[in-house]
């Protein structure tokens, strides 16, 4: 690899985001680490967390991510489309419209979230099978709040 | 006293008003939309809760989702900043029907002084002089063309339910006056759905002089002296000052008496601010008064060390006024600057990544601030970062001590109108105050 | 005015001088070591020069190497800050014998103040109490078990030369006199190269109240209230207010007064203080004179609007006091905290790479810091890295203010003592004022 | 690779935020790695120049490198022990102490620095040939700076 090959390969490398680089065929190795991009990143990342490790701040953060509603274990979870009081039952007296366990179809309500005295109905958007029920029955969630983990069926 | 308020808003108002409501030991709730998750507002108050998507119609204007936050976290006021709904007689209304205060002025007063020609009927009848001219709506060229000829060239046409510019229109001859009429009409339209205008006479390069209010629920009106906010650029506010460096003692009195009859006159509480054009020969005219507490507002509190956020969060709660008139002494001069992340010089928004914060500080200077290194400015909102105010003895050393704040203020990554600022602390002109709403039309910046 | 100033002295007292320098459009100099390339005031001032190696000894304590850069950098005056060269007369000579102007007190003035003994005596002669004891040099235990049964016990031992607690002994009983008698010289000719001790009345738990002067070389002299900074670990202040929050008005007013008196029996010019000790009783004592400007400044500048950086280089240039005393008002509350890069319970300093840096904001928060961030503090120097001063009407609302500003200040990378004055503000005797200089050693932190 | 390419791929790096560089082949073997102490001054330049591009900052920081006063052409530099004003010759009339050119010998003097009235005579530490004279005759210069380039003999 010569000086002009390497010179494109440094401006590739510090344009992305990538912090380490490293590249071995038979004739030749080499190993790029950068330092300062990503020890700076780190230095903000910390002052934030210092600045209020606040209860809040986790659930917070959750609505910035929930778009990604896919879970690691092949699981997808249902979210709250408004900010409410949770309820897992249409009345005290009712049963819950979901257990864990329980095959919903697309379109049946798994519960109601109440905003404003009006109780709004979540629907599921597609038949899956309730794996865990993330919110306790009366609990507050905020927008985007996951309240159901579900297997897609 | 509240033993928990939410924050409708965001930014380094959210942020303001969470400083108070922690000295005065009331919890506070913050609501954010999910770009915000990040933001300072959210990070440090006692609680946050996400209301919904970037754009604010979705979130910081969503009043159901707002109330509801209010609700679920037990919320018993909402303090709504400045913009979004600070000014919105229905969101008011709304809070006081869920049992929620609204830390502001009741919804009446909003709904008076949100429509011109109410609003200057009300101050009219309280002996406050506004602008000759229409005080209701003018249907028709040839009315337009007979008023203005009444009062005379220069006129200007303003949209009955406009502000921030949108449908203005001077007008210099009758000549000129029909597509000028007809254009105003359109905009007016098109930006408050409501093509009503009406016509006043145009006053040349004149001041913005505002008179700070307080009133409480007992029927008890102070004013805070003024703030000259003359330092504009198309209508938006860049530089405030206080007090105005061109009022005589007895002007100043008369002017401030005057804005206090007329907030008397609608039984005006909270904070509120009328707003005056003041001409070269010291005759002012009532233009509009904005029913919430303003960007401004910390100008004022440094020259008379009332805390106006806290203020009005008493009010709200129901308490007398703290202050009679006799108390409020003015001191020193206090000037502040808005740095928006925009270019210095053309003045486009300039969103992204902050890159390296280091605010000015000593004696003297304030920052009101929800920005932070490695904070990320979001295109959805407001392009203000920062809002930075200095103190001093005087006019002069006021202007020396901003200039010296402004030199050490770092704010990496992005643009920003610092170096805006820093020129006008170099103007003669404005050093020697002799500035105007013109003032930076005419230096071309 | 001076057009150019040399700061003889680093870290934020350096950047204070130079932002006033600033402010009165006055060119600055800053000197500095090879360690302090990258400090801030190195940075910030127009001109900066290195004057040696890290350690004091071989730069901010090396007049011939600050002479020096005064003179190629053509400076017309030096300000030494605090510490380092401020209290040295040799110095202050050395600066007049170049035809550079001291801005501070006159080197005879720093010489009288600077010996306890002279200290004693010329105060006396102004009628300013002082603890009953020995004002001369005690050179045998029978003399010092003489004069300890004649003021009575408990008796402290102080070196002549001495200060900051070095070569200090409480004596409470004859039984412990000789050994501790012992023991004090020993330190004091450790410490500071003379043996000579004094004894004077012991006052148990004392307050420290300390008043401002402002003097001019015309014979003008006035004060600028007075501070408290009974918060003390080990004689280092760590919490300074302003006012006092026991005094009576009567009682301030004869306080303020002797210092005025005492002040103008030597002649004194320039920003002095005078340290008292107040007992339980309401009975002053004169401590000490400090004849240069003191860290906890800040206080005071915050109640009265008075900017003593600025009022000390106009005094230094021979321009008469521009205040009168009836012109100095007090206003609100104030209250310093120090932050030191130490273990917040420990103590013990921790120097290292700032990494993350935030101050707190907005209304009545200052911070004199001169770290950023990435910024390394050093060992080599005094380990306090930021002043967070604030201001409000009332002490409980100061207290409040204090306790949110240090919620929102973030210093990553180093241990600081944040945490030290969170428990402080939340700590019942602190808010009900009810301390004294032992308050910390009681509180076992 | 040449002097010339190694010299390239240094400026290359050090334009960039990399911290650390290695390549091999069967011929050669490149390792570079950045200082953490020059990382840190890059982190914060950008800050601070930012903060005020004073003339003073550049010889400010100047001693700060020099303990190290090898410089990479292989000479090296006699710096300042004292603040003060550089001259080079005894008295106006006098010749310089020495030229380019001239070959010094371990403790002759090269020049003086004035402080406080006071002339320091400046000596060469070892035998060597000045190179190059960093500054002007009657020039203020501070505690380490740079005087004269040298090449040791």
């Amino acid at each position: 690899m010569d000086i002009k090959d390497i010179k494109a390969l440094v401006k590739i490398i510090t344009d992305s985001d990538i912090s380490e680089f490293e590249m071995e065929n038979e004739i030749e190795r080499i190993h790029i680490r950068r330092g300062a991009e990503k020890e700076y990143v780190q230095v903000s990342a910390p002052t934030l967390t210092a600045a209020a490790p606040l209860p809040a701040a986790a659930p917070a953060a959750a609505p910035a991510t929930a778009p990604a509603e896919a879970v690691d274990d092949g699981c997808e979870t249902i979210t709250s489309p408004i900010v409410g009081t949770f309820y897992r039952k249409s009345s005290p007296e009712a049963d819950p419209y979901v257990e864990v366990g329980s095959t919903v179809e697309a379109g049946q309500t798994v519960c109601l979230v109440e905003a404003m005295k009006l109780f709004n109905e979540i629907e599921a958007d597609y038949k899956c099978k309730i794996v865990e029920i993330l919110k306790d029955d009366a609990s507050p969630v905020e927008y985007g709040e996951p309240l159901f983990k579900v297997k897609r069926l | 006293m509240f033993h928990k308020i939410l924050i409708a808003n965001r930014g380094e108002i959210a942020l303001r008003i969470i400083r108070a409501c922690k000295e005065l030991g009331i919890r506070t709730v913050a609501v954010h939309s999910t770009a915000d998750a990040d933001a300072l507002h959210t990070k440090i108050a006692d609680e946050s809760i996400c209301i919904g998507k970037a754009p604010s119609a979705e979130s910081y204007l969503n009043m159901k989702a707002i109330i509801s936050a209010a609700e679920v976290t037990d919320a018993q006021a909402i303090h709504p900043g400045y913009g979004f709904l600070a000014e919105n007689a229905e969101f008011a209304e709304v809070c006081e029907n869920c049992g929620l205060t609204f830390i502001g002025p009741s919804a009446e007063s909003i709904r008076i002084m949100g429509d011109k020609i109410a609003g200057r009927q009300s101050v009219t009848k309280a002996g406050v002089p506004i602008l000759p001219g229409t005080k209701d709506n003018v249907p028709s060229v040839e009315e337009a063309q007979r008023i203005a000829a009444e009062i005379g060239f220069p006129v200007i046409i303003k949209a009955t339910a406009g502000g921030g510019g949108k449908g203005m229109k001077v007008v210099h001859s009758p000549v000129a006056l029909p597509n000028l009429f007809a254009t105003a009409r359109a905009e007016a339209r098109a930006s408050f759905g409501n093509a009503d205008v009406y016509i006043e006479k145009f006053c040349e390069q004149p001041r913005h002089v505002e008179v700070q209010i307080l009133g409480d629920k007992h029927g008890n009106v102070i004013h805070l002296g003024e703030r000259d906010c003359s330092i504009q650029r198309r209508h938006q506010k860049l530089i405030e000052e206080a007090p105005c460096p061109v009022l005589s003692p007895a002007l100043r009195k008369q002017l401030c008496e005057c804005a206090v009859n007329a907030a008397k006159a609608i039984g005006y509480y909270s904070a509120g601010t009328m707003e005056f054009l003041l001409d070269k020969n010291n005759n002012f005219y009532f233009m509009e008064m904005n029913t919430r507490v303003q960007v401004e507002h910390p100008v004022t509190e440094m020259i008379t060390g009332v805390d106006i956020i806290k203020e009005q969060i008493r009010i709200a709660y129901g308490e007398p006024l703290r202050y009679q008139q006799k108390d409020i002494k003015i001191r020193g001069h206090a000037i502040e600057c808005r740095i928006n992340a925009e270019d210095p010089v053309k003045f486009t928004p300039c969103p992204g990544k902050v890159d390296g914060y280091h605010p000015p500080g000593g004696l003297g200077v304030r920052i009101d601030s929800a920005i932070y290194d490695q904070y990320t400015i979001l295109p959805y909102y407001d392009s203000m970062v920062a809002k930075l105010i200095v103190h001093a003895d005087t006019r002069e050393e006021a202007i020396k001590r901003m200039a010296r704040a402004l030199d050490e203020f770092i704010i990496g990554g992005v643009k920003t109108t610092i170096e805006f600022h820093q020129r006008i602390m170099a103007n003669k002109d404005f050093i020697e105050g002799d500035v105007d709403t013109g003032f930076l039309e005419r230096l071309k910046i």
